[in-house]
């Protein structure tokens, strides 16, 4: 069992990560949560539904319109809640915060209305292919996604310090202001940001598809109110905090199920962020001075 | 005393006038007494589930009260005019309707609300004015303890969940026993009381109780542990939301033995969602759309007619709680609060499309529960 | 005569709408230091609880309930007030969230103590227990040409009202004082209030404390008027929710915290199709508030000019006001 | 003597911003802190208020070190500050921001102001009637009722000065009021600031426009790259060599830049 729910932590944690992915993206250049993230998620998930099961086509066809569609939404997200908030005379610094609060909370409500409340089943032959290792049961699905994590932690580092377009993404990231007198065109860095850390949420969404075949409105709240504890405790910002701090809470709830009471699983997280925030402000892997900051 | 407290009075007591003055209008004289040709006329509300997450549940209800409704007419019994009014779901709009139908509307008696929780808020209030009120969706445990002129028509989980467990022993000789609950949603608590309570009155063993929360999409560290127990059968009280994405993981992961469920675990969408996995699921239910039953047959196909789909359960509680009703409203003679409460009370082996119940002295209802299995993707009766 | 004028309907929703006007004071007082908590439906929670298991479990008069529920959220709110200072902007939005999830979490795995998921029936009702009391003092509803229900009801009112309108008055004085001028001075820039003299911390918490005692009290209120409580009452939508009051009504000044209360309150009653969208209207105007007036609908200008013209029009003002109130 | 700054170092993260400074301030006096930009000027004002604490050294205020006191304690004891860059509050009135400054030397609790005590009603009164008098020594007492960030660019700095003198200070430290001023403000600033010695208030002043420095301060302290290299009377340091160098040094690096 304990090989088992091994297993299944590491599942849920990569999805955690990927999830959490997107948030630490754009705080890293924006210095804002995007509260939103989560609903994105949660649409690409529904992508997947509408693609694979509604028209009945391919797997891989269902990841394309996920990405493109959560891409779109990250773009409406930024034009419509970000944009006009910034540089803005006398804007609190929580206007973001609040306006992206304001964005989940339609979004939520815009797929209740769409999809209905309940679960829509995701069915896909991929999920049934496993092999047998001893006792345990593997399933193909479980290392995809923990591959797929893996890739995404190691492309974004890639993509972040070595290509021209991540560059300018740290300088935007360091200074907005100073960036744009660089020669960096900031409002185009910070509308791909955004758009690239929506579709990751949407590459979640199908991932979290074909593991659970599960996808209701809800979920957006509850997967993203968890990828916000990870990133607290992983550090704002930082990309490998998103991927310790992922898998460390996919674990942690996947064993406090194994070997304690499952009752308390949702509060594993805001335990944490809280003890986390009381004790170390930066989160594990900040730099001391984040925690004063945004 | 300032300028600035001075106003604030002045126009909170505007704001009080006003709203006093906007009462005024709508309240007329309640007593609606019989017509002079003999058929008793009454004004009866509905509080419904319309908007919101849960808007199929007030949906079916309300099919089912307008079918029921449209016959009725149509026999010319009674003359019943319907006023149907949305909660939301939620306690303070059911709370805020209820007033209005009893106070503006002055209805005699009151259909609904729909969900347990609202029962609560409502039923106390409706007993205080003296309005009869039945709820035909409310399987939550004390409701009809709320008050004297609260009943329902739905069978609690307190009657579906031992009858259902009863027979699955009984079939399977299961000894141990897992629990799997939602343990943030009322229903689905509600559920696990009773299921612990059974499990104890019928000496099972329960290898271990693990919990979820709505909404939630990843059961498996709750499975992999159920799993490695070993249990005979697994108790799931969930709704079929949660509850078929559970039975498909359940069964991937390899957990064959049956489960069995409550009354919210009960739908057809169990099988749409869950496919061949939900194979196994035993459920007991006061609604059977297949039963060989005449009035189950026509109402079934009357029903599809009029809505273009399969009544549920939800339809047919409401359906037979119409009748009800009408019937106590017919007995009583006059539209009475009190009458029709008394007349309620008096209903005897009612035949309805659920089957044959009565009220208790407590206005709950007495009914057996038919236990259904999902065999070959279809309910079928549990033999 | 009385009588036919009272309807419970709608002294039941000014009821609904009387809480939410304490709810969105209370978010007022907090975010009037620049703090931002997503956790004052945690503190309702605590509050709606305490009186709730205090009536039930241990027979306590209402009122005392009440009261020592306020005072035990106030002090689970300085409690968390004092390390949440030490957290600014988003990290103390994030962490009152994470605070509420917790709250609700406990309220639903203590079963012995809170029941779970099914929650706590048969609270004393606030109007019942009035009802009751008057007629051991031999006051009877008939005394004034009213039914039982529309003296409840009445009496439910305009207990709320007293109550709503004391702590307007509360907070009203308070503002036009040191205390707040502190307040809004801490909000604008905290580290020049700091240079002037100001004790931030002190401030900082007292608002705290004082926003999350008022969400308890509000909750505790709330669980006499409903006689009914559950964890799911008290969810993040419900922080939200209190959130949107103050946000679109206005965050700089409590008349429009008051304002966002009253209209967002009544606007689903008036609208019954609204319901089925009203999250997504919310959630629609967070983000138009934010983009064209962060500063909520009623602001210190639209208060300024109010004050320049109540002197002169001060009975149509009044009228002007009520009607709002009304619609 | 009223503030005695002993051997003070700081040192931000590796960077040196400030070597081993000593000066003292005496009563009555109007100090001139001056140096080139990155000198240390404004983080020694950071320091004595308490906005953080120097790495080594020690603070005194009238014979009394002010270690591990708060800023707001800092102002409380008798010192407050003006900000280089304007730190108002910019959506009260001048009035408001003048009594927003008087607050550490009020006392009514929350319930007194609420129950509007006669003690309160006193010291409402007071408050008022103190920065009226303080608001006419600036020359503001036309603008009482106007929103702070609705004042000209002159009439901020000296509203800053209002709000630090409503603190009733026995010292008070000037960052920059001249910045930005014309010379006729500059003027006003410079008979200002010769009325508040006359207050009995000791004035620190941190001042880039040399004419006004020369004019108005009685000693002059001189800081580069965080060390103290002059002190003297006006007319000593216009001739001292190392401050020329240091401020033409200064031109030089501008002019490459």
């Amino acid at each position: 069992m304990l090989i088992e729910q091994l297993i299944n932590g590491l599942t849920l944690g990569s999805i955690y990560v990927i999830v959490a992915l997107g948030y630490t993206l754009v705080f890293g250049v924006l210095n804002v949560v995007n509260m939103g993230h989560g609903e994105i998620f949660m649409f690409g998930a529904f992508m997947g539904v509408v693609v694979t099961n509604i028209l009945g086509w391919p797997l891989y066809i269902a990841f394309v319109v996920a990405i493109v569609v959560t891409g779109i939404l990250g773009y409406f997200l930024e034009t419509f809640a970000l944009r006009p908030l910034r540089g803005k005379e006398g804007v609190s610094h929580l206007a973001p915060l609040i306006s992206t609060i304001g964005v989940s909370i339609f979004l939520e409500n815009v797929a209740h209305h769409f999809f209905g409340s309940g679960n829509q089943p995701f069915r896909t032959s991929l999920s049934e292919l496993k092999f047998v290792l001893g006792s345990t049961t593997v399933y193909y699905v479980q290392i995809i996604i923990f591959v797929i994590a893996i890739l995404l932690m190691f492309g974004l580092t890639f993509w972040l310090s070595k290509t021209k377009a991540g560059k300018a993404l740290r300088a935007s990231a360091e200074n907005l202001a100073v960036a744009s007198l660089l020669g960096v065109n900031t409002k185009r860095t910070i509308t791909q940001t955004v758009i690239i850390a929506s579709a990751m949420g949407g590459i979640a969404g199908i991932l979290v598809g074909i593991a659970f075949n599960s996808v209701n409105p809800q979920m957006g709240l509850s997967f993203g109110l968890k990828g916000l504890a990870i990133i607290i405790l992983g550090g704002l910002g930082n990309v490998r905090g998103a991927m310790v701090g992922g898998l460390i809470l996919g674990m942690a709830e996947t064993f406090i199920v194994a070997y304690g009471d499952s009752g308390y699983r949702d509060a594993v997280a805001f335990i944490a962020i809280i003890v986390i925030l009381i004790v170390r402000p930066q989160g594990i892997f900040g730099t001391a001075t984040t925690g004063r900051k945004g | 005393m300032s300028k600035r407290s001075k106003l604030l009075f002045t126009v909170l007591m505007a704001f009080t006038l006003v709203m006093l003055a906007a009462c005024g209008n709508s309240s007329t004289d309640d007593t609606e007494s019989a017509d002079s040709d003999d058929v008793v006329k009454a004004k009866v509300g509905v509080i419904s589930y319309l908007t919101g997450s849960g808007a199929s549940y007030g949906e079916a209800i309300t099919n089912g009260i307008n079918l029921a409704h449209k016959e009725i007419t149509e026999l010319g019994e009674v003359d019943i005019e319907l006023k149907i009014e949305d909660s939301a779901g939620k306690q303070e709009e059911a709370l805020s309707v209820a007033q209005k139908l009893m106070n503006s509307e002055n209805v005699d008696a009151i259909i609904g609300p729909t969900l347990s929780t609202e029962m609560q808020i409502v039923g106390p209030e409706a007993d205080l004015n003296g309005v009869p009120i039945l709820g035909t969706s409310n399987t939550a445990e004390g409701i009809p303890q709320l008050g004297e002129y609260v009943f329902r028509n739905s069978i609690p989980e307190t009657l579906a969940i031992p009858a259902s467990v009863q027979k699955a022993i009984d079939k399977y000789g299961a000894k141990k026993v897992a629990i799997l609950y939602g343990n943030d949603d009322v229903f689905t608590k509600a559920g696990y009381d009773t299921m612990k309570q059974v499990a104890e009155d019928l000496d099972l063993e329960v290898l271990t109780t693990e919990t979820f929360q709505l909404g939630q999409s990843d059961y498996k560290a709750q499975l992999t542990k159920i799993k490695s127990l070993n249990p005979d059968l697994v108790l799931a009280s969930a709704l079929y939301n949660e509850g078929a994405v559970i039975l498909d993981q359940a069964r991937k992961m390899g957990i064959d033995v049956p489960f069995v469920g409550g009354n919210g675990f009960n739908s057809p969408e169990v099988i749409k969602i869950a496919g061949d996995a939900a194979n196994g699921l035993i459920v007991a239910t006061p609604w059977f759309a297949k039963k060989d039953d005449e009035k189950v047959k026509k109402f079934v196909e009357d029903y599809e007619a009029a809505y273009g789909m399969e009544p549920d359960q939800f339809a047919a509680q409401a359906y037979d709680g119409f009748y009800v009703m009408a019937e106590a409203i017919k007995n009583a003679g006059e539209a009475d609060r009190d009458a029709i409460r008394d007349a309620l009370a008096e209903i005897k082996d009612f035949e309805g499309v659920l089957g044959n119940m009565s009220f208790d002295e407590e206005g709950d209802i007495i009914m057996e529960p038919t236990v259904l299995i999902i065999e070959d993707d279809e309910y079928v009766v549990f033999e | 005569m009385l009588g036919e004028l009272i309807n419970p309907y709608y002294l039941q929703v000014s009821s609904f709408i009387l809480i939410n006007i304490i709810l969105a004071v209370s978010i007022y007082i907090t975010l009037g230091t620049g703090q931002l908590s997503l956790g004052h439906a945690g503190f309702m929670s605590i509050g709606a609880y305490t009186t709730a298991i205090l009536t039930l479990n241990y027979n306590m008069p209402l009122v005392l309930g009440v009261i020592i529920a306020a005072i035990v959220t106030g002090i689970v709110g300085t409690l968390i007030g004092i390390p949440a200072l030490r957290l600014q902007g988003v990290y103390l939005a994030i962490a009152t969230l994470g605070f509420g999830e917790v709250v609700r979490v406990l309220f639903i795995n203590w079963d012995g103590l809170t029941n779970g998921a099914i929650g706590l029936s048969g609270i004393p009702h606030l109007g019942r227990e009035i009802f009751n009391l008057s007629k051991s003092m031999g006051i009877e509803p008939d005394m004034f040409g009213l039914k039982n229900n529309q003296f409840i009801s009445l009496a439910v009112f305009f207990v709320l009202l007293i109550i709503t309108i004391s702590v307007i008055w509360f907070f009203v004085r308070q503002n036009n004082s040191r205390i707040g001028r502190a307040f809004s001075a801490i909000k604008m820039d905290e580290e020049a209030s700091e240079a002037m003299g100001i004790n931030i911390t002190y401030y900082k918490v007292l608002a705290f404390g004082q926003g999350a005692m008022l969400a308890g009290f509000a909750g505790a209120l709330y669980a006499h008027l409903m006689a009914y409580i559950s964890p799911s009452d008290f969810d993040y939508h419900r922080a939200v929710e209190i959130l949107i009051f103050s946000i679109f009504g206005g965050s700089e000044v409590i008349w429009g915290s008051i304002f966002g209360a009253v209209f967002l309150s009544a606007m689903p009653e008036f609208l019954r199709f609204i319901n089925e969208y009203r999250f997504m209207i919310y959630g629609a105007l967070l983000v138009l508030m934010m983009a064209f007036r962060p500063q909520g609908i009623i602001d210190v200008n639209m208060m300024n000019r109010f004050k320049r013209l109540m002197p002169k029009k001060r009975g149509e003002k009044k009228h002007g006001t009520g009607n709002k109130e009304d619609q | 003597m009223v503030l005695e700054i002993k051997k003070i170092s700081k040192n931000f993260g590796g960077i040196q911003a400030l070597t081993d400074v000593s000066f003292s301030v005496e009563e009555g006096e109007i100090l001139g802190l001056i140096g080139p930009n990155g000198a240390g000027k404004t983080t020694m004002f950071n320091m004595i208020t308490a906005m953080y604490p120097p790495s080594s050294g020690v603070i005194s205020f009238v014979g009394n070190p002010l270690s591990n006191l708060k800023p707001h304690q800092i102002t409380e004891k008798g010192i407050c500050r003006t900000f280089q860059n304007i730190r108002l509050f910019s959506d009260l009135t001048v009035r408001e921001n003048v009594m927003v400054g008087n607050h550490c030397r009020l006392k009514t609790n929350v319930m007194q102001s609420v129950l509007r005590t006669k003690a309160q009603k006193a010291e409402e009164a007071r408050v008022l009637a103190t920065s009226d008098e303080i608001l006419e020594v600036v020359g503001l007492a036309n603008d009482k009722e106007t929103i702070a960030k609705n004042l000209s660019y002159g009439a901020q700095r000296r509203l800053e000065i209002a709000r630090a003198l409503a603190s009733r200070p026995k010292l008070i430290l000037l960052d920059e009021p001249a910045a930005g001023m014309n010379e006729k403000e500059t003027n006003d600033l410079f008979n200002l600031i010769k009325k508040i010695q006359t207050l009995n208030i000791t004035v620190l002043l941190i001042e880039h426009d040399m004419p006004l420095v020369m004019r108005v301060c009685s000693r002059i302290i001189v800081l580069n790259f965080g060390k103290k290299i002059a002190e003297g009377t006006p007319s000593s340091i216009q001739n001292n060599k190392e401050v020329i160098e240091a401020y033409l040094g200064v031109e030089e690096e501008d002019e490459l830049a």
